[in-house]
C-alpha cells in the first residue's frame, strides 16, 4: 500500500511538475483547492493513499480578475469571496447566487467553483449557472494551457475531461454586456443545506424593445451531467420573455432532462421541476436585464 | 507513515504538531492537540459543530487537513472569551437558554461571531441562513437567533 | 399541593450552572476525554441487510503491527434471556446479539466484529483485513410483507407473544396488543358521520448531534471504569454488566455530558465492545461512532402503518374509534406500539373504542425509544382522522375536540381514571389564541392537533450536602442533555429559601451517588426533582434539630422560613435566627457536616397534553412546503425553568415538524440505508423554521411538591398532524403519509387535479 | 372488594377473565390473592404497571388497595 502525501506548490511549474511526475510514473495525484467534497470522499468512498496536491498557494487560482471584455475567476477561489465581491455580484448575479448556494456559510468558506466543476457531480450547484454565463474553462497542462467550453467539461457522474497531468486553472467568462443578466435557481426539500433535486441557471440579452436576442440555458440533476438546453435558448430568443416563451422554455428543459429516481427526488418530479425552475429564472434574469 | 511537521497558530500562541497528511484540522485539534472544544457531529460537513475559523473565515475543520493548516490562524472556542471573561455572545447564550445539550453550542457561537464580525446588524433572515449550517436538534433554534439578536444589539451599544 | 404559588425563584430562567463550560468549550462530552495509552476502538459492520455468518476469520487483522485486540461474536459469554429492567425494557440476549450479532446479521450495519489499535487509521486498516463470509438471506424490509404468512422470517424461533394461545408456527410479529371498551359495532351504528384513514410513516431517527462515543479502562483485575455519553449511567452498568456476564461491583460508569439523546442513548452499543477491548489490550479503549453509524446501527423509532375509523354524531360526539397499527421492531422485538395503542385515543373520552396494535420484525436496526415513543405515529393518524371529520361535520377542529375532550375522572382508554389534567385548559387558550383567528396568506393552511404523553416516575436519589459556608452542593444521578442541573437548584433553593446563586448541582457517577434510572420518559425534573426537594426537607429537618440545640429549645419550637431557622411565636423573642450559613459554621459543634438525603420510586407523573397550531404554505409548483408560524401550548404542571420549559416545547415542534415534512430512513431493495447522513437525512435547519411560539399552561400535577408534569416528551407528538392538517387546508388534499415530501405532495396534488 | 382488570394482554394468564373482584389490603397481598386464584400470574402480573384509583405505579408493592378501589394491570410505559 502506498503512502499519503501533501504538497502546496507555490508555482504553476512546480505544481506541474509534481502532477506530470505523478502521470509518468502512475502514482495518484488528486489537486486539492477547498476540499469540501474531496475530504468527504477520503473519510468515505475513496481511502486509497494518493499524493494530495493543494492549489490554493498558486497565485493564478486565486485570482479574481473583472475586465472590460472578460472576467477571469480562479479555480481556488472560494464561493465566500465570489459573494464578498459587489461588482462581481452585480456583474453575474446568477453565478454569484449559484455560488451562494454551494452548502452552508462554512462549505462556502472554502467550496470553490473550480472544485465544483471538477467534482463534476451532475448536481453541482455552479454548473448549470457556468453553462448559462458560456463559461470557458482554461486549463493548465505540460504543453500549455488549453481552453474548453463549460458545458463539454463534466463527462460523467464524476468524471471530467482533464487529462492526467493536467488540472483547471480558473474560467473565462464574457464581460456581460448592457441589457444582460444571468439568474440561477435550484430545487431542494429544505432552504438551505441540500443537494439540488433540479437547478437551471439561464442568461438572457434584451434589445432596446425588451425582445431577447440571445439566450442560454443550462440545467443540472437532471442527467448524468450538468446539460446546456439550445432548445430552451431558442424559445427565449425572438420572444419578450412573456409567460409563453417561458413555458416553452421550461417544457424544452423537461424534453432534454433524462433524470433518475433516486432518495432525492423521482425521475418524473425532477423533470417537472426543472421547467419550473426554468421558467421562474428566466424570469428572474429578464426582470434584471431590463433594470440594467 | 510519514507524518507532517506543521506549524500554525491557534488561538494568538504558537503551535507546531505532527499529523498525517490526510488527517483532518478536526482530528488534529481534538486527537493530538485534546483542544476538544470544538465537536465532530458528522465528519463531512453536515453539522457545524465542528466549525472554527481559519484566518477569519469561517469553515468546517473536519474538511480542511491538517496540513492546510500551516502558517495560518485558526480560531477555535476556547480562544472566544478574554481575559475581561465571556464574549457577548457567549454571554447572550447562556442569558437566552439557547443551549440545551450544548453539543452544537462551540460551532454556534464561532459561526455567529463570524456573522457579527461581518455584519454587525443582522436581520432574522439573515441570521438563519448564516447559521443553516449548524444544525442544533434541541432548540428549534428560536432562542439561538434570540441570542445572536441580543448579542448583535450589546456588541453594538455594551451596557 | 399547597394552594399558593408565590414563588421565589420556581418559574424564573436563571443562567444553568454548567453553563460556562459549555460555552467556552470546557463542557467534556463522550468523545472528549483523552487517557494517557489510550488506543481507538472500530466496529466491523454487516453489507447485508440479512444474512447468517458462516465464518469469521481474524488472524489476518490480529497480525497486524499496531493492533491490540479483535473481538466477534463467538468471544462474547451466551446471555440469557430476560428483561433488561429498567427504562428500556427488552430482552438481555437480544441486546447481547444487537451490539455484536452472533450467528445472523439482522440489518445493514449490524456488527460483527470489533478491533482496537494504536490509532484510528491502523484499526480501519485492521477492519478491512478481517474476513467474513456471509450466506446472503432475503431480507424483509417492509412491515406489510413482513406479516405476511409466508414471509422469510427473522428468528425462527419468534412466536407471536399475548395471543390467548402459542401459535403453531413463527413469524414475524413478536407480539400483539389489544386495547377494547365498549362495543364499536353498535358505536358505529350511532354514528352520523364515519371517517376512515391509512397512515404509514418511514423509519425517523433521534438526530442527536453528539454521536455515541465511550472510553473504557479495565484493568488487570478486570475492573472497568466506563466514560461515555448516556442518557443513564446506571442503566448502562447495568446492561453491560448482563451482556458481558460482569459482576456490576466491577463496573463504574460516568455520565460525561451528553450531545442529545431523545431516547436514543438509553441502550448501550458501544461500551461492552470496549470493555472487552480494553480487556483484551489492558489498556484505554476509545470508540466515537460515525454519524453513518448512528444512523446505521443505532435505534430509530418504529416506521408505522396505521389504519384508523372515527363515527360521530351531528354533534360531534364520538361514538366509536377502532385501531390498527403495525409497528417496525426492526432487527429484535420491541416496538413501542404498547404506548402508541395506549395514546392513541387518550385524549378522549371515548365510550366504544378497539386497539390491535403490532410489533413486527424487519431487516432493519432495532428502534430504540425516540421522545414519546409510539405516541407521535399512532395519534398523527387519529389527528388526522378528526381533523377530516370535523370537515365532514362543519365543525371547528378545536371544538371538535373540546366536545370529546378527557378530563379530571375520564377513564382513560388504557385504565385508570385521569387525575387533573389540563387538556381543556389547551384547547381553550388554543381557540383563544391569536394564532388560531389571524389571516392567512394567500396559499397558506393551519392545522391543529393534539399532544398527549403519559410520563414516567421511576426511581431516582439525591443528595444535599450543605458546605461549610451555607452554599449547598445537590448530588444526584441523572445526565444533564437539557438544563435539568438548572431546574434542579430551582427546586432546592425554593425548598432551602436561599438564593438560587448558592446552589451548585452535579451528577454523581455510579460509585458516587445513588441509582438513578435514565434520564427519559420525562422523568427528571418530576422524579430527580422530587427526590432533591425531600433531600432539602431532610436538611430543614437537620437545621431546625440544630437550632433547637443552639438555642436549647425543643425541635418544634423551630421554623424555617427564608432559609433560616426562627423560634416558633412565643418561643423566646431574643432568639436571633440562624441561616444555613450560621448553621452550616457551627456544624461541627452540632453534630458534623449537613448531608441530606432521598431515595424514591416516584409515583403520580401527571400526564401532559398539548395543543399545536401550525400555518404551513405549499408551493403548488414544486411541493414544498415553507413553515409560516407554529404555536405550541402544553400544560406543564408546572414550569420550573421557564426558558428551558419553553425550549423544550420549540425543540420538540422543530422534531416534530422535520419528522412531517422531510425525514425518514430511505433503504433500497437489498436493504441498504440510503440516506445515512444529515445531508440527505434531513433534519430542520435554522432558515426551515420561523420563531416558535409558546404558551405554558399550568394545571399542578397533585403528586408532585411544586406539580411539575413531565415535559419532554409530549413537545413532539401533535406537530406532525398539526402540519398534515395545514397542508390539507392550504391544498385541499389529504396527504396521509409522512414525510410530506416536495414530490409526495406533488404528486398527490396531481393525483387530486387540484 | 377492590375491582381489578386486566388488559388483554395478561388474559392468558386469568384464563380470559377481564374482571374479578379480589379483598386485599395491598398491592402485595392482592398479587398473592391473584396467584391463588389464577396460579402462575404472579411473575407476569408483578412486571405489569399498574393504576390504583387513578394513579400509575411502575413498581408497585405496598401501594394500599382499599374496598372499593380499581386497580388496572397495564403495560409499562417508556419514554424518551
Amino acid at each position: 500500500m502506498g503512502a499519503f502525501g501533501y504538497v502546496a506548490p507555490s508555482s504553476l511549474d512546480e505544481a506541474l511538475a509534481v502532477l506530470s511526475e505523478h502521470a509518468d510514473h502512475g502514482k495518484r495525484a488528486q489537486v486539492l483547492a477547498g476540499g469540501t467534497d474531496l475530504l468527504v470522499q477520503l473519510r468515505g468512498v475513496d481511502r486509497e493513499p494518493r499524493t494530495i496536491v493543494d492549489i490554493k498557494k498558486l497565485a493564478e487560482t486565486n485570482r479574481v480578475q473583472i475586465g472590460a471584455s472578460e472576467v477571469f475567476i480562479g479555480a481556488a477561489v472560494p464561493s465566500a469571496v465570489l459573494n464578498e465581491n459587489a461588482e462581481l455580484a452585480a456583474l453575474l448575479p446568477g453565478l454569484v447566487e449559484a455560488a451562494d448556494l454551494i452548502g452552508s456559510t462554512q462549505i462556502q468558506g472554502r467550496a470553490s467553483l473550480g472544485g465544483n466543476l471538477c467534482n463534476a457531480s451532475p448536481a453541482g450547484d455552479t454548473i448549470p449557472a457556468m453553462i448559462a454565463v458560456a463559461a470557458v474553462c482554461v486549463i493548465a497542462g505540460r504543453s500549455g494551457t488549453r481552453e474548453m467550453p463549460v458545458e463539454d467539461f463534466c463527462t460523467g457522474v464524476g468524471s471530467n475531461a482533464l487529462e492526467a497531468g493536467e488540472f483547471l486553472l480558473g474560467l473565462k467568462i464574457k464581460t456581460p454586456a448592457a441589457r444582460s443578466a444571468d439568474a440561477y435557481l435550484r430545487f431542494i426539500p429544505r432552504t438551505e443545506m441540500d443537494i439540488a433535486v433540479a437547478g437551471c441557471g439561464v442568461s438572457v440579452t434584451l434589445d432596446g424593445s425588451g425582445t431577447c436576442t440571445a439566450a442560454r440555458v443550462g440545467i443540472g440533476a437532471v442527467a448524468p451531467r450538468p446539460l446546456l438546453v439550445a432548445d430552451a435558448a431558442t424559445a427565449l430568443v425572438g420572444s419578450r420573455l412573456d409567460e409563453a416563451a417561458l413555458a416553452a422554455a421550461g417544457a424544452a428543459c423537461s424534453r432534454a432532462a433524462s433524470p433518475i429516481s433516486d432518495k432525492r427526488g423521482t425521475e418524473d418530479y425532477r423533470r417537472k421541476v426543472v421547467a419550473v425552475l426554468c421558467r421562474r429564472a428566466a424570469a428572474a434574469a429578464r426582470d434584471r436585464a431590463l433594470a440594467r | 507513515m510519514s507524518k507532517v511537521q506543521v506549524s500554525t497558530s491557534i488561538n494568538g500562541e504558537e503551535v507546531d504538531f505532527l499529523c498525517e497528511p490526510q488527517q483532518t484540522l478536526l482530528d488534529v485539534l481534538r486527537e493530538t492537540l485534546s483542544r476538544t472544544g470544538t465537536k465532530e457531529g458528522c465528519g463531512t460537513g453536515d453539522c457545524g459543530a465542528c466549525s472554527v475559523l481559519v484566518d477569519g473565515r469561517l469553515v468546517c475543520s473536519c474538511l480542511v487537513l491538517g496540513v492546510e493548516a500551516q502558517g495560518h490562524e485558526i480560531t477555535t472556542i476556547e480562544g472566544i472569551a478574554t481575559d475581561e471573561g465571556l464574549h457577548p455572545i457567549q454571554q447572550k447564550f447562556l442569558e437566552h437558554a439557547a443551549l440545551q445539550c450544548g453539543i452544537c453550542t462551540p460551532g454556534l457561537i464561532i459561526a455567529t461571531k463570524s456573522l457579527l464580525d461581518r455584519d454587525p446588524n443582522p436581520d432574522e433572515t439573515t441570521i438563519r441562513y448564516w447559521l443553516a449550517g449548524n444544525l442544533c436538534r434541541c432548540t428549534g433554534y428560536d432562542k439561538i437567533v434570540r441570542a445572536v439578536q441580543d448579542a448583535a444589539k450589546e456588541l453594538a451599544h455594551p451596557a | 399541593m399547597a394552594e399558593a404559588v408565590d414563588f421565589k425563584v420556581i418559574g424564573t430562567s436563571p443562567v444553568r450552572p454548567d453553563g460556562v463550560d459549555k460555552v467556552t468549550g470546557r463542557a467534556q462530552y463522550g468523545a472528549d476525554l483523552n487517557l494517557p495509552n489510550q488506543i481507538y476502538g472500530k466496529v466491523l459492520r454487516s453489507p447485508h441487510a440479512h444474512a447468517r455468518i458462516k465464518r469469521i476469520d481474524t488472524s489476518r487483522a490480529e497480525a497486524m503491527p499496531g493492533v491490540y485486540a479483535v473481538i466477534c461474536g463467538r468471544d462474547f459469554p451466551q446471555a440469557a434471556h430476560g428483561e433488561i429492567g429498567g427504562e428500556s425494557g427488552g430482552d438481555v440476549s437480544d441486546l447481547a446479539k444487537n451490539i455484536m450479532a452472533r450467528d445472523k446479521v439482522l440489518y445493514h450495519g449490524h456488527a460483527v466484529a470489533a478491533v482496537s489499535a494504536r490509532s484510528l487509521r491502523i484499526a480501519d486498516e485492521a477492519l478491512a483485513a478481517i474476513e467474513v463470509e456471509y450466506e446472503v438471506l432475503e431480507p424483509v424490509l417492509d412491515i406489510d410483507a413482513a406479516m405476511a404468512p409466508d414471509a422469510p422470517l427473522l428468528d425462527e424461533n419468534c412466536f407471536t407473544k399475548n395471543l390467548p394461545e402459542k401459535p403453531d408456527k413463527p413469524s414475524n410479529i413478536a407480539a400483539v396488543m389489544q386495547l377494547a371498551r365498549g362495543d364499536v359495532d353498535q358505536g358505529f351504528e350511532q354514528a352520523d358521520v364515519i371517517v376512515e384513514g391509512e397512515y404509514r410513516i418511514p423509519m425517523a431517527h433521534q438526530g442527536y448531534i453528539e454521536p455515541h462515543a465511550c472510553v473504557a479502562n479495565t484493568n488487570e483485575a478486570g475492573q472497568s471504569t466506563v466514560w461515555c455519553c448516556t442518557q443513564g449511567h446506571f442503566e448502562f452498568r447495568a446492561m453491560t454488566a448482563k451482556v458481558l456476564n460482569m459482576n456490576v461491583a466491577d463496573l463504574k460508569f460516568i455520565a460525561s455530558e451528553i450531545g442529545g439523546g431523545f431516547g436514543g442513548k438509553t441502550v448501550v452499543y458501544l461500551e461492552p465492545l470496549a470493555v472487552m477491548l480494553s480487556r483484551k489490550a489492558r489498556r484505554p479503549v476509545k470508540m466515537m461512532m460515525s454519524r453513518e453509524d448512528v444512523f446505521r446501527a443505532t435505534g430509530p423509532t418504529s416506521g408505522t402503518h396505521i389504519k384508523v375509523k372515527v363515527g360521530a354524531k351531528r354533534d360531534g360526539t364520538i361514538t366509536a374509534a377502532t385501531a390498527w397499527m403495525a409497528y417496525e421492531a426492526g432487527a429484535y422485538a420491541g416496538a413501542p406500539m404498547g404506548p402508541g395503542a395506549m395514546a392513541i385515543f387518550a385524549p378522549y373520552d371515548l365510550e366504544n373504542f378497539k386497539v390491535e396494535a403490532y410489533d413486527v420484525l424487519v431487516n432493519k436496526p432495532k428502534v430504540a425509544a425516540y421522545r414519546a415513543p409510539g405516541a407521535p405515529q399512532s395519534m398523527h393518524a387519529m389527528e388526522s382522522a378528526l381533523d377530516e371529520l370535523a370537515r365532514k361535520l362543519n365543525m371547528d377542529p378545536i371544538d371538535l375536540r373540546m366536545k370529546n375532550a378527557a378530563e379530571e375522572g375520564t377513564q382513560a382508554p388504557y385504565g385508570p381514571k385521569f387525575p387533573a389534567i389540563g387538556l381543556k385548559k389547551c384547547l381553550e387558550a388554543a381557540k383563544a389564541h391569536p394564532a388560531y383567528s389571524r389571516p392567512l396568506p394567500e396559499g397558506a393552511g393551519r392545522g391543529v392537533a393534539v399532544g398527549f404523553w403519559f410520563n414516567v416516575g421511576m426511581q431516582s436519589s439525591a443528595e444535599v450536602h450543605i458546605n461549610e459556608n451555607g452554599t449547598v452542593t445537590v448530588v444526584e444521578g441523572n445526565p444533564d442533555i437539557g438544563g435539568s442541573r438548572a431546574s434542579m437548584c430551582l427546586m432546592a433553593a425554593e425548598t432551602l429559601g436561599v438564593p438560587y446563586e448558592q446552589v451548585r448541582a452535579l451528577i454523581g457517577d455510579t460509585e458516587s451517588t445513588g441509582f438513578s434510572n435514565v434520564t427519559g420518559g420525562s422523568r427528571t425534573t418530576f422524579a430527580t426533582g422530587m427526590a432533591v426537594v425531600r433531600a432539602c426537607e431532610d436538611i430543614i429537618a437537620q437545621c431546625r434539630a440544630r437550632a433547637a440545640a443552639t438555642w436549647g429549645v425543643e425541635e418544634d419550637q423551630v421554623l424555617w422560613e427564608d432559609g433560616q431557622a426562627t423560634p416558633a411565636p412565643g418561643v423566646n423573642a431574643d432568639i436571633k435566627p440562624l441561616s444555613l450559613a450560621d448553621i452550616a459554621a457551627n456544624a461541627a459543634k452540632t453534630g458534623g457536616p449537613l448531608l441530606g438525603r432521598a431515595s424514591l420510586n416516584a409515583q403520580g407523573a401527571g400526564a401532559s397534553f398539548s395543543v399545536n397550531i401550525a400555518d404551513l404554505q405549499v408551493d403548488r409548483e414544486t411541493g414544498k412546503v415553507d413553515v409560516l408560524a407554529f404555536t405550541a401550548i402544553q400544560d406543564a404542571g408546572r414550569a420550573i425553568h421557564k426558558a428551558y420549559v419553553e425550549g423544550q416545547l420549540q425543540g420538540g415542534a422543530a422534531q416534530g415538524l422535520g419528522w412531517a415534512l422531510n425525514e425518514e430512513y430511505i433503504y433500497d431493495a437489498e436493504g441498504v440505508m440510503e440516506n445515512a447522513g444529515f445531508l440527505d437525512y434531513r433534519i430542520p435547519v435554522a432558515s426551515d423554521l420561523p420563531m416558535i411560539d409558546t404558551q405554558i399552561i399550568e394545571v399542578p400535577n397533585p403528586s408532585h411538591p411544586y406539580g411539575v408534569r413531565g415535559v419532554g416528551e409530549t413537545p413532539i407528538v401533535a406537530p406532525l398532524a398539526a402540519a398534515a392538517n395545514a397542508v390539507r387546508s392550504a391544498t385541499g388534499v389529504r396527504i396521509p403519509d409522512l414525510p410530506m415530501s416536495p414530490p409526495r405532495i406533488l404528486a398527490a396534488l396531481e393525483a387530486a387535479g387540484v | 372488594m377492590a375491582r381489578v382488570v386486566f388488559p388483554n394482554h395478561l388474559l392468558t394468564f386469568t384464563g380470559g377473565e377481564r374482571e374479578v373482584e379480589i379483598a386485599a389490603g395491598n398491592f402485595r397481598q392482592l398479587l398473592e390473592a391473584l396467584e391463588t386464584r389464577f396460579p402462575g400470574c404472579r411473575e407476569a402480573l408483578g412486571k405489569a404497571a399498574v393504576a390504583i384509583d387513578g394513579q400509575i405505579y411502575q413498581d408497585a408493592f405496598l401501594e394500599p388497595i382499599e374496598p372499593a378501589s380499581e386497580v388496572f394491570f397495564m403495560q409499562r410505559i417508556e419514554g424518551g
